[in-house]
């Protein structure tokens, strides 16, 4: 199964999880692809960690070809010769792309931003992750060695919103398992996890570790049981994943 | 109570004695044009409180990218290099000395410093190597973890529009640090792209009070 | 996701068992039909978070007031009771039930409980009566005051105008309580002056964002 | 010498500790006269703790006569039918009187408006008291057995202004004396006074206790002495009150 496709099966299989009028916060990278898989009938409000609800969409980056491009878009979209609907050099999601916001949209500073993500108004996060283990805590921050990149805002959204829905691969590109008794990694946060979302399975959490709800068509419990490290059990009403 | 300076004056008073408080969020908000008479000053061993270290990863140095990439800063603390990896580097061979904040601890802290308080529990952090040397404590059958206030010499912040007296305006996520971070420092600097006289912007539609803001500087177009 | 309700169904959802934030600086931004419609609907034995009691110190009773007048009302956290004498007599009689909080730690508290915090650590009451049976801490040398997180079940909230999904502005001092409790609440209810579409008002306009406000009771009129 | 005489030396005498360019909270009563006094060449800020600064005026309060007249006033400058220049219902002080305010004035939260006072943005403060005692503590807010009121913002107030000057008569209307070796009222913030201004002397502190700075026209040593309870001692600087 090639990447495109594994990154595909995961986002299709979280976008049911999003439900009309909820607040969600996409972290980078493969969470981004969720939206795409949405309901056109459920509307969600998506939120910007630096200071966003209602982000519409992200513009071409072309103007980032050349310093000389770069600069002469600002120009054009800077002070009030653009605005929110047209896109605006102080207009930018968490990644730093410019962006459009649709009408009904709010803009703030940081500390507001985290009042949402900590405060409990954040409905769910769909994060990336390296580790997920069976106590619910996640690691995708730090590689110990690695090259040191900053934890950004996980940690807090993390620490407040009501559901962390994990999109990530089902193994290591070395085959080694994601899925864990214990992480590792360095952790970014603990018991938070609410499901994990791989290419094989959907997994949540009881008091003993792992609960394998729904699988990918042609998995078998014998390959989830050799690529899980960890208490795995199944549950009763198994589902069949999206494909 | 002119509070209208140069760039250059405003890049005089950044020097590696003190601690440099510097708005933005990758390249949005920035006060470019002090960034860039920091770089001309050719200044070094700054200590930096920021978000993050600008970006670097379009071809091209933007914001605190520069000072970085110019060798200017000593230490940081901040959330994240994400788009500069040339910042990630030099921390890696030991050159730039880097303190990771969770980012929504970094501007409770620096808000925690401006508002005059002793210090807040946030969950944020619990469990992690974040908790790590740092007193916990159970408040209502929950853990947190301590965090103190974070304060600086100087703060470069930026604002679109803001009138002589400072009373500043932001345009949609350009807001970010810079509200919180002018409140936290002895000294804040405040750049923007339009000046205009008292009266022009109405009590209502001020952000960032301008007795947050020490001095102003004007910094017309885009800089890279 | 229709979040208009009239005065009468918000009052409904105000009743004893319940702690409610009422937002306003004396009648300065307080959702006076909300409150009309509590005092229409006669339920006694309200625990309150607010400022202050209302005003009733120019003959006729005003905002929060009018509960007290009603006696509906039996315990209240606030600042002070200043321009409604009645509350402080009721209080003296022991019918009415004050906690007082410094102004400044009441709004902070509230923020915190809002914000997702643990608690925060004020000078503010140091060596007085508000420091009993507070634990304090050195921090830098310095003494503090541990303050906790204030929450609310309800918390009634005023804005000038909002858009249907709850954006907010506000005019003048009767922002006050207004954007600090919306964020403090189980279930927050804003009334408002002026109701819009979404599009009328601006991102950079919003001064509470929607997602903090449950229900919009649009209130047309002053109210006495 | 009649109660508004000596409320007029008091706010006579404390204006010219304001200085050009500063933020000043001036509490209600005797200190709001204190803007009456100030030399029109020095241009102060007024911070408003319900959030503002700038107050320019105070509307006569002629609105209040009735309940009729009142709604007619907050219908005529409701909404945009009025502004910040000529008086709006949703624009008042501290002690919640209809105000207007001056070009490049700003409104906020309370939030902002005690970030202000306790994080030492505060140039100064000018508050009444009850009682200050000579380790500077003030005792302004309850007297025990009498209706209590609450302390407001004072208490945040004094924890963060970078000066505190008392407008205070120097005894009680019964002749005891209000400056003590050790304030017999509640507190409302420790060793925060840094000047008292009576009808009869300037009060600064030293280690041992009061310092007389400045003495009204007429006063003498063995009165202030025999109308303070403490240890007092004189400057060697000694000035004359303001007449």
């Amino acid at each position: 199964m090639g990447n495109m496709k594994v990154r595909e099966i995961i986002a299709k299989n979280i976008a049911p999880m999003l439900r009309d009028g909820e607040l969600v916060n996409l972290g980078v990278g493969m969470p981004t692809m969720v939206g795409n898989y949405v309901d056109p009938s459920v509307h969600l409000m998506f939120h910007g960690e630096n200071g966003t609800i209602g982000a519409s969409r992200q513009i071409p980056n072309d103007m980032c070809d050349s310093p000389e491009k770069f600069l002469a878009w600002e120009d054009a979209h800077s002070g009030y010769r653009s605005d929110y609907k047209t896109g605006h050099k102080d207009l930018v999601n968490a990644g730093s792309y410019f962006i459009t916001l649709d009408e009904g949209s709010c803009c703030f500073g940081l500390a507001t931003s985290f009042a949402i993500a900590r405060g409990g108004h954040l409905d769910a996060t769909v994060l990336g992750a390296l580790q997920v283990d069976q106590h619910a805590d996640l690691a995708n921050w730090l590689i110990p060695g690695k090259r040191e990149n900053g934890m950004g805002g996980a940690m807090d959204i993390l620490s407040g919103a009501k559901r962390a829905i994990i999109a990530m691969e089902h193994q290591t590109r070395g085959g080694s398992p994601k899925l864990l008794s214990k992480c590792t990694l360095p952790l970014t946060a603990v018991h938070c996890v609410d499901t994990v979302v791989t290419e094989k399975c959907i997994v949540g959490f009881d008091d003993e570790g792992f609960v394998i709800k729904a699988m990918y068509p042609g998995v078998t419990r014998e390959e989830l049981l050799s690529t899980i490290e960890g208490h795995v059990s199944f549950a009763e009403d198994m589902k069949e994943m999206i494909i | 109570m002119n509070k209208i300076i140069t760039a250059e004056e405003a890049a005089k008073m950044v020097t590696s004695d003190k601690t440099v408080m510097i708005s933005g969020f990758g390249i949005s908000g920035t006060p470019n044009h002090i960034i860039q008479a920091i770089a001309d000053s050719g200044v070094r061993g700054l200590s930096v409180i920021s978000g993050d270290m600008g970006e670097n990863d379009r071809g091209f140095r933007q914001g605190t990218a520069k000072l970085v990439g110019n060798h200017q800063i000593e230490k940081a603390t901040l959330a994240f290099t994400g788009v500069n990896p040339e910042a990630a580097e030099m921390a890696a061979s030991g050159e730039l000395d880097l303190t990771f904040v969770p980012l929504g601890t970094l501007i409770e802290r620096i808000r925690c410093g401006g508002y005059g308080l002793g210090g807040f529990y946030t969950k944020t952090g619990v469990g992690t190597l974040v908790a790590e040397g740092k007193e916990t404590k159970i408040i209502d059958g929950e853990e947190y973890l301590f965090e103190k206030p974070l304060r600086a010499d100087v703060a470069l912040v930026k604002a679109y529009k803001a009138d002589t007296l400072g009373n500043a305006v932001f345009r949609y996520t350009a807001r970010n640090f810079n509200d919180t971070m002018a409140t936290a420092a002895d000294v804040t600097i405040l750049e923007v792209e339009e000046l205009v006289q008292p009266g022009e912007i109405g009590p209502d539609e001020v952000q960032l009070p301008g007795i947050f803001v020490n001095y102003i500087v004007e910094g017309k177009g885009a800089v890279l």
